[in-house]
């Protein structure tokens, strides 16, 4: 069984980590840049499996279901913040959004 | 097993793409739904079999269906949240310029250090008994530490969504 | 021991003041005055056996990577330095007794006190992060000073001005003060010889900086006139006096000795800044109408004459240039005192506004004329003992730029006579027909050391110098920088 | 200290002390005791002059050598520089001595009437006795400094004496300019000290000329010729004469004193008492001659229209100094000394005559407004009139013999020109001072307002009487003093006699004299309508003689206007925007750099994203950058 390179797996996690940091950074809609963020944690876990296969070493895996379990929190957490934006401005278009005051 | 990799790498992106262009938060909800699945495989095919579970249960399961109510909560009157020119209209050049810098340094460092793979992993690898041991043994205050961010992200959600109005 | 009491005295009395209820006036001068005098008095102790006592003491302060001392010196240059600090702080603290806001008297006093004290604290450093502390904490009672006292808007911008610009000196001042000591080791450079290799030039430069500034020299003299037209009288009479030879000092007891090589490439560089200081200051000073900032443009131009000493390498310049300092110190303090008399008789000092006092204050004229005539250079008084001693020496190495400041000699006979006449000669005339009296007893006595040092040091330079100008050569870093006309020769 | 020393340092001191007692006991001091004081002071230093003279005299014809060098210690001492306090009483500095204090006390004496009526009666003494004391220290002195202290102290002294009224500002300026044009004479005698210091290697007269012999005659031509700068500016002379006419703002006895019979020939003295650089300087000494002609018969010019009485004395103090300056710089050093003191005598002496006729008069000095004065003062017009004569030059009178030495030395050292102009100067200086004596005392009836009256007053008659016999006979000095003054220029280029006479010269010179003297009486006592028509005829000339030459307006728009012109561009224009654009330039880049940093923290979360992706990009470049640099080393392992 013939195997694929660590250096492709990389390449591809740095490819999902790039488009989700430019989504990030071009979307105006703080669901799809949370979604955004997402896709970078995604490319991160997939460094930490490749190179977790590479040295055998069970630390990369362990790490991923905590990073996993993290933006379980976190997405929570910003999903919970987009509403409380929703509800009090009746408009979650994140440019608009660049005081810290209410 | 290559041709399965090129495969998932090509659904990996196309959907990562479709998720982050959506113009409807919906459809970049089932962008990510595959798009997590694709990655589910590829940590099958690095022998992390447990972790293709996790990515399946937590991410497709509990996360994609947390967003899938905010955006049902949110578009109640369905207009479109990204209307006309953006405040900062003009990053999108330096936003693109930026990740394509990035892309290719990383991808140069990868090419010039990574270039070679290791030897085989032992078979074990990725298997539930062994994670499970090294999740509660080796890396037990981690976990432990783990437990302990997501009841502040409980006791937070509850105390952000409990109230009606929260100034901040 | 004796060096930290003259050091910390004043401050002692600043303290005291504050412990005194702001309306008992009469105590408040009493131990104000009496702080600066015992201060004057216990510092001639350093000269009871003539100059050339040597007085040290050295505490441990720092020890690691680098080492840093508590470590004062008086002895060779400082105790000029030293003296005429506490002789014109005298005189400025009694005469800052006429400060016009009662209910102020005593934060005013107390913080001319406290310059005396940082003053001190640096002529009398002998390491150099006790220097550069002194250095900054200088800045301090000169910026409160300006705002809190002096009441208008120009003072509180001229404040900002001093503050920012010597503030940014400072920084330079750092920048070098670290270089030497990465290279050195220890904060105690003073007496040793280090090779620098290139690095020399740049922390010469960068200690020549800030000395330029705080002295200063054209053209960093932006917050002089501002500072000192602003300041109330006894403080500008020891910004002036004293604290503008503190970069002087840097040259003599650190850059030079520290840098001699350097000093010498930066030579031309330095000479043209001090002759344009010279010229540029004279005519600036004939062009004013402000009798406060004509004397603050000169100076500028006499202390530049003090840089082209140093820079001219001359061994009879450079001591020579003591008699200028020391000299300088007495005639701009005692001009700013006479000016600030002059301004609370007439409620002006601008030229023209007023006139013919000399009708009605003989004394006042007098005393105006000694120090006039002084700062004009007329020979057998100690501005032209200074300046001859300086010009002589300076013609045998840099001709030119020595002709070139004998220019400024004539604009000062122009610019002093302006300011002198117009004050005191002229029909009489004083705004609103206020009527005004001869100077008072205390202010007689607030300028006689000040004129009596005027006469003294122009008659017989000499007891200045009683070693020939060895004192000035004392350390062996000294000797190097002086006969380092050919350093590597 | 020996005791002759001691008494050289008294007669020094002791003007000094009588300044310094009068100053510091101000009002308490009755103003008698204040004259008396001044007086005394003078009189004891002129006895004490005299003895020394004496003796020396004495020691002298007796073939015995007798100290002429007194050290009393050190200036300032860094080596290599080394000056000293020390006098020289020689018989070059015992003449200036003796009329410093001998005239100094007549003169004196005389302003006890003059001024007895001032309010600054103390001041006045206690200047002048300053003025005695920088005088003394000037010609005593054995060295260059102490030289240009008394130098600039006696500008300091003719400053506060032109300024003495000082509420009145035409002095005020008067005593301005007389100040700073001595400053620009003090600048060049400063520079001369460098240069002889650079070259010669000390201060010391001794030193100086004994080592003259071994520099070259450029560095002596400079330092020459910057030593005259100061002289010129002192003595009045072109191009730095134009303060003196107007230091006639001063009381009339300052003028016979300073702007006469003294401080004016300083710059005479420092050339008799260089006279080693000169003789070794032929260049320079020539300029001296040059200058010293020229200004003879410049100011000989002027005083011809002026009618200010203290004017025309004025100028012709000038053109007299030019006689002595025109000695001294031909070599002719003792001719030079000898002029001065007969010079000394006559001036003094026509100012005071001058002075008790404006004060008679109540304090008119217009001649026009006087006439017909010599029977309502005759004191005065017997005074004036010796005076008048004495300069003139009719023989036996002082005048005759000093200025025929001059003129003698012209023709002996070869200076034809020069020795022309001096030769005109004689004849428009007889013709002016008699045109004066005529428009005050005769010409007619008295043209004034006020009623002249005559006050004799002893204290300002006797003074005057003294000097005229001392103008009558000043003459015969010739002889002691050319026997003195020879011990002093030992060595000189030129041996010369005073005593003895050219008789065809001096004929020659007596008869241009006497065509000056008919032309002034046929002009202003016979002939007015031929003086109208002649003014008439030459009104452009004259015009241009009676201001001067312009040389004054010249002067405001060559040198005072550029100069506060620079003055003002750089207290205005420079200060605002180039000094103070240093600290702006720094403080607009600080803010310019603030404002940027604040426009970007605009609170945008994508802004800070993409903040920190281009943060990130850039580590990630340096890094890959210095490993792959790295690597190319061999360093980084796979």
């Amino acid at each position: 069984m013939p195997q694929v390179p660590l250096a492709d797996y990389l390449i591809l996690a740095t490819v999902l980590f790039v488009i989700g940091l430019v989504g990030f950074l071009v979307r105006r809609n703080p669901i799809t840049m949370l979604m955004a963020i997402e896709l970078m944690w995604n490319a991160g876990n997939l460094v930490f499996a490749a190179f977790a296969r590479n040295f055998g070493d069970m630390t990369g895996q362990v790490f991923v279901f905590i990073v996993i379990t993290v933006a379980a929190a976190e997405a929570a957490i910003s999903l919970a913040i987009v509403v409380m934006v929703f509800r009090h401005r009746e408009d979650v278009d994140v440019d608009d959004i660049s005081v810290m005051r209410g | 097993m290559v041709v399965l990799f090129w495969v998932c790498a090509i659904v990996l992106v196309g959907t990562a793409i479709a998720v982050v262009g959506s113009r409807q938060p919906v459809h970049s909800v089932v962008g990510l739904i595959v798009n997590f699945s694709a990655l589910a495989v590829l940590f099958l095919t690095l022998s992390a079999e447990f972790l293709a579970m996790m990515q399946i249960i937590i991410y497709a399961g509990a996360i994609l269906v947390l967003f899938l109510f905010v955006i049902a909560l949110l578009t109640v009157g369905n207009q479109p949240i990204e209307t006309g020119e953006g405040r900062l209209a003009h990053q999108t050049v330096p936003a693109i310029a930026a990740g394509v810098a990035a892309l290719g340094l990383i991808a140069f460092g990868v090419r010039t250090a990574w270039s070679q793979s290791a030897a085989s992993p032992p078979a074990d690898l990725g298997t539930v008994p062994a994670f499970g041991t090294a999740l509660l043994t080796t890396h037990v205050f981690a976990f432990e530490a783990t437990a302990f961010v997501l009841l502040v992200a409980i006791i937070g959600v509850v105390l952000m969504a409990g109230r009606k109005e929260i100034r901040f | 021991m004796m060096i930290d009491l003259v050091i910390f005295l004043p401050a002692i009395a600043a303290i005291a003041l504050l412990c005194i209820p702001r309306d008992a006036q009469r105590a408040l001068r009493g131990v104000a005055l009496i702080g600066a005098l015992a201060t004057f008095v216990l510092s001639l102790g350093f000269i009871t056996g003539g100059f050339g006592n040597e007085f040290d003491q050295r505490i441990p302060w720092i020890s690691g990577t680098w080492t840093a001392a508590y470590h004062v010196h008086v002895g060779g240059l400082s105790v000029y330095f030293v003296l005429l600090t506490t002789l014109v702080s005298v005189a400025a603290i009694w005469g800052a007794f006429s400060y016009s806001d009662a209910g102020k008297l005593r934060g005013f006093l107390a913080l001319l006190l406290l310059f005396e004290t940082t003053l001190l604290g640096l002529f009398t450093a002998a390491d150099l992060l006790l220097f550069y502390v002194y250095w900054d904490l200088m800045l301090i009672p000169v910026f409160l000073l300006l705002v809190g006292y002096s009441g208008s808007a120009e003072a509180r911008s001229a404040a900002w001005s001093y503050l920012l610009y010597n503030g940014a000196g400072g920084l330079v001042l750092l920048l070098g003060v670290v270089g030497v000591v990465l290279h050195t080791g220890t904060f105690e450079v003073l007496g040793q010889t280090y090779s620098f290799g290139t690095l020399e030039n740049w922390l010469f430069a960068a200690f020549a900086l800030a000395f330029l500034i705080k002295t200063p020299s054209f053209p960093f003299h932006a917050w002089m006139p501002p500072t000192y037209t602003n300041s109330p009288p006894p403080l500008v009479a020891m910004v002036s006096g004293v604290q503008s030879k503190a970069g002087l000092f840097g040259f003599l007891v650190f850059a030079l000795p520290l840098f001699p090589v350097a000093a010498h490439t930066w030579a031309p560089v330095l000479l043209v800044l001090a002759v344009a200081s010279i010229v540029y200051g004279a005519f600036a000073a004939l062009g004013q109408r402000d009798m406060k900032t004509l004397v603050a443009f000169s100076s500028l131009s006499h202390l530049g004459l003090v840089v082209l000493a140093l820079f001219a390498f001359d061994l009879t310049s450079v001591p020579g240039s003591i008699v200028m300092i020391v000299s300088h110190g007495l005639i701009s303090a005692a001009l700013f005192l006479l000016l600030g008399f002059v301004e609370e008789r007439t409620g002006s000092r601008e030229i023209g506004a007023f006139g013919g006092l000399a009708a009605h204050a003989p004394r006042l004229q007098a005393l105006m004329l000694v120090a006039a005539m002084a700062a004009l250079g007329l020979p057998g008084l100690s501005g032209f003992a200074g300046e001859f001693l300086i010009l002589i020496g300076a013609w045998q190495t840099q001709p030119v730029y020595t002709a070139i400041s004998l220019i400024a000699i004539v604009v000062a006979s122009a610019y002093v006579l302006k300011m002198f006449q117009a004050a005191m000669h002229g029909p009489e005339s004083v705004p609103g027909g206020r009527t005004y009296g001869d100077l008072r007893a205390r202010e007689i006595w607030i300028l006689a050391p000040l004129i009596a040092g005027i006469f003294l040091f122009g008659i017989w330079p000499g007891v200045l110098l009683p070693g020939g100008g060895s004192l000035t050569g004392a350390t062996p870093a000294h000797t190097v920088a002086l006969h380092g006309q050919r350093p590597h020769a | 200290m020996d005791k002759f020393a001691a008494l050289v340092l008294v007669i020094l001191l002791l003007p000094l002390a009588g300044a310094v007692l009068i100053s510091f006991a101000g009002p308490y001091l009755p103003r008698v005791a204040a004259a008396v004081i001044a007086n005394g002071t003078l009189l004891v230093a002129f006895l004490m002059t005299g003895i020394v003279a004496l003796t020396g005299w004495q020691a002298t014809s007796s073939g015995q050598t007798i100290p002429q060098h007194f050290a009393y210690g050190t200036w300032a001492l860094i080596p290599p520089l080394k000056i000293s306090f020390g006098l020289l009483i020689d018989p070059l500095a015992l003449t200036w001595m003796l009329i410093i204090t001998g005239v100094g006390f007549l003169i004196h004496l005389y302003s006890v009437g003059y001024m007895a009526s001032d309010r600054n009666y103390r001041t006045f003494f206690a200047y002048m006795n300053l003025f005695v004391f920088t005088m003394l220290l000037l010609v005593m002195s054995d060295n260059f400094l102490w030289l240009l202290v008394g130098w600039g102290g006696v500008g300091l002294a003719s400053y506060l004496l032109i300024g003495f009224y000082y509420d009145r500002v035409s002095a005020v300026l008067a005593a301005r300019k007389a100040l700073i044009m001595n400053v620009i004479g003090d600048v060049g005698i400063m520079i001369a000290i460098f240069l002889i210091y650079a070259h010669l290697g000390s201060a010391a007269y001794s030193d100086v000329f004994a080592r003259v012999a071994s520099v070259g005659a450029p560095a002596l031509t400079a330092i020459g010729l910057w030593l005259l700068l100061g002289a010129v500016a002192k003595s009045a002379q072109l191009p730095l004469h134009t303060w003196l006419p107007d230091a006639m703002e001063g009381p009339t006895p300052v003028s016979a004193l300073i702007h006469a019979a003294t401080m004016v020939t300083a710059g005479v003295y420092l050339i008799a008492r260089c006279y080693p650089i000169y003789d070794h300087a032929p260049v320079a000494a020539e300029v001296v001659a040059v200058v010293g002609a020229t200004s003879a018969l410049f100011a000989a010019t002027i005083g011809c229209v002026q009618y200010d009485i203290k004017r025309v004395l004025a100028y012709s103090t000038m053109s007299q100094i030019g006689y002595m300056m025109f000695a001294v710089g031909a070599g002719a050093y003792t001719a030079g000394a000898f002029h001065f003191l007969t010079h000394a005598f006559f001036k003094a002496l026509l100012f005071m005559a001058a002075g008790i006729v404006i004060q008679n008069l109540g304090g008119e000095q217009d001649i026009r407004k006087m006439g017909g004065l010599a029977g309502k003062m005759p004191l005065a017009f017997w005074t004036f009139l010796i005076g008048t004569v004495a300069i003139a030059g009719v023989p036996p009178f002082a005048g005759f013999f000093s200025k025929d030495a001059v003129i003698d030395a012209a023709i002996a050292l070869h200076h034809p020109v020069l020795g022309a102009f001096l030769i005109i100067a004689a004849f428009l200086t007889a013709f002016y001072m008699f045109r004066l004596l005529f428009l005050t005392f005769f010409s007619g009836a008295y043209r004034g307002d006020g009623a002249p009256h005559d006050h004799p007053m002893v204290s300002m008659n006797v003074p005057v009487v003294v000097l005229a016999i001392l103008a009558t006979v000043g003459g015969f000095l010739a002889a002691p003093l050319g026997a003195a003054l020879r011990l002093t220029f030992v060595g000189a280029l030129h041996d010369q006699d005073i005593a003895t006479i050219n008789w065809p010269v001096a004929a020659g010179a007596f008869l241009l004299v006497v065509a000056g003297i008919a032309t002034a009486y046929a002009l202003y006592q016979v002939r007015p309508q031929l003086r109208e028509s002649l003014i008439r005829a030459l009104a452009g000339p004259r015009q241009l003689v009676m201001n001067a030459y312009y040389l004054d307006t010249v002067y405001h728009w060559l040198v005072e206007v550029p100069a506060y012109a620079i003055a003002d561009a750089a207290a205005g224009f420079f200060e605002t925007f180039i000094i103070r654009a240093i600290p702006l330039a720094a403080s607009a880049t600080a803010a310019a750099l603030g404002g940027f940093a604040r426009a970007w923290e605009s609170g945008q979360l994508r802004r800070y994203g993409l903040t920190i992706a281009v943060g990130v990009v850039l580590l990630l470049a340096w890094y890959v950058i210095t490993a792959y640099a790295a690597a190319s080393q061999g360093v980084l392992p796979q």
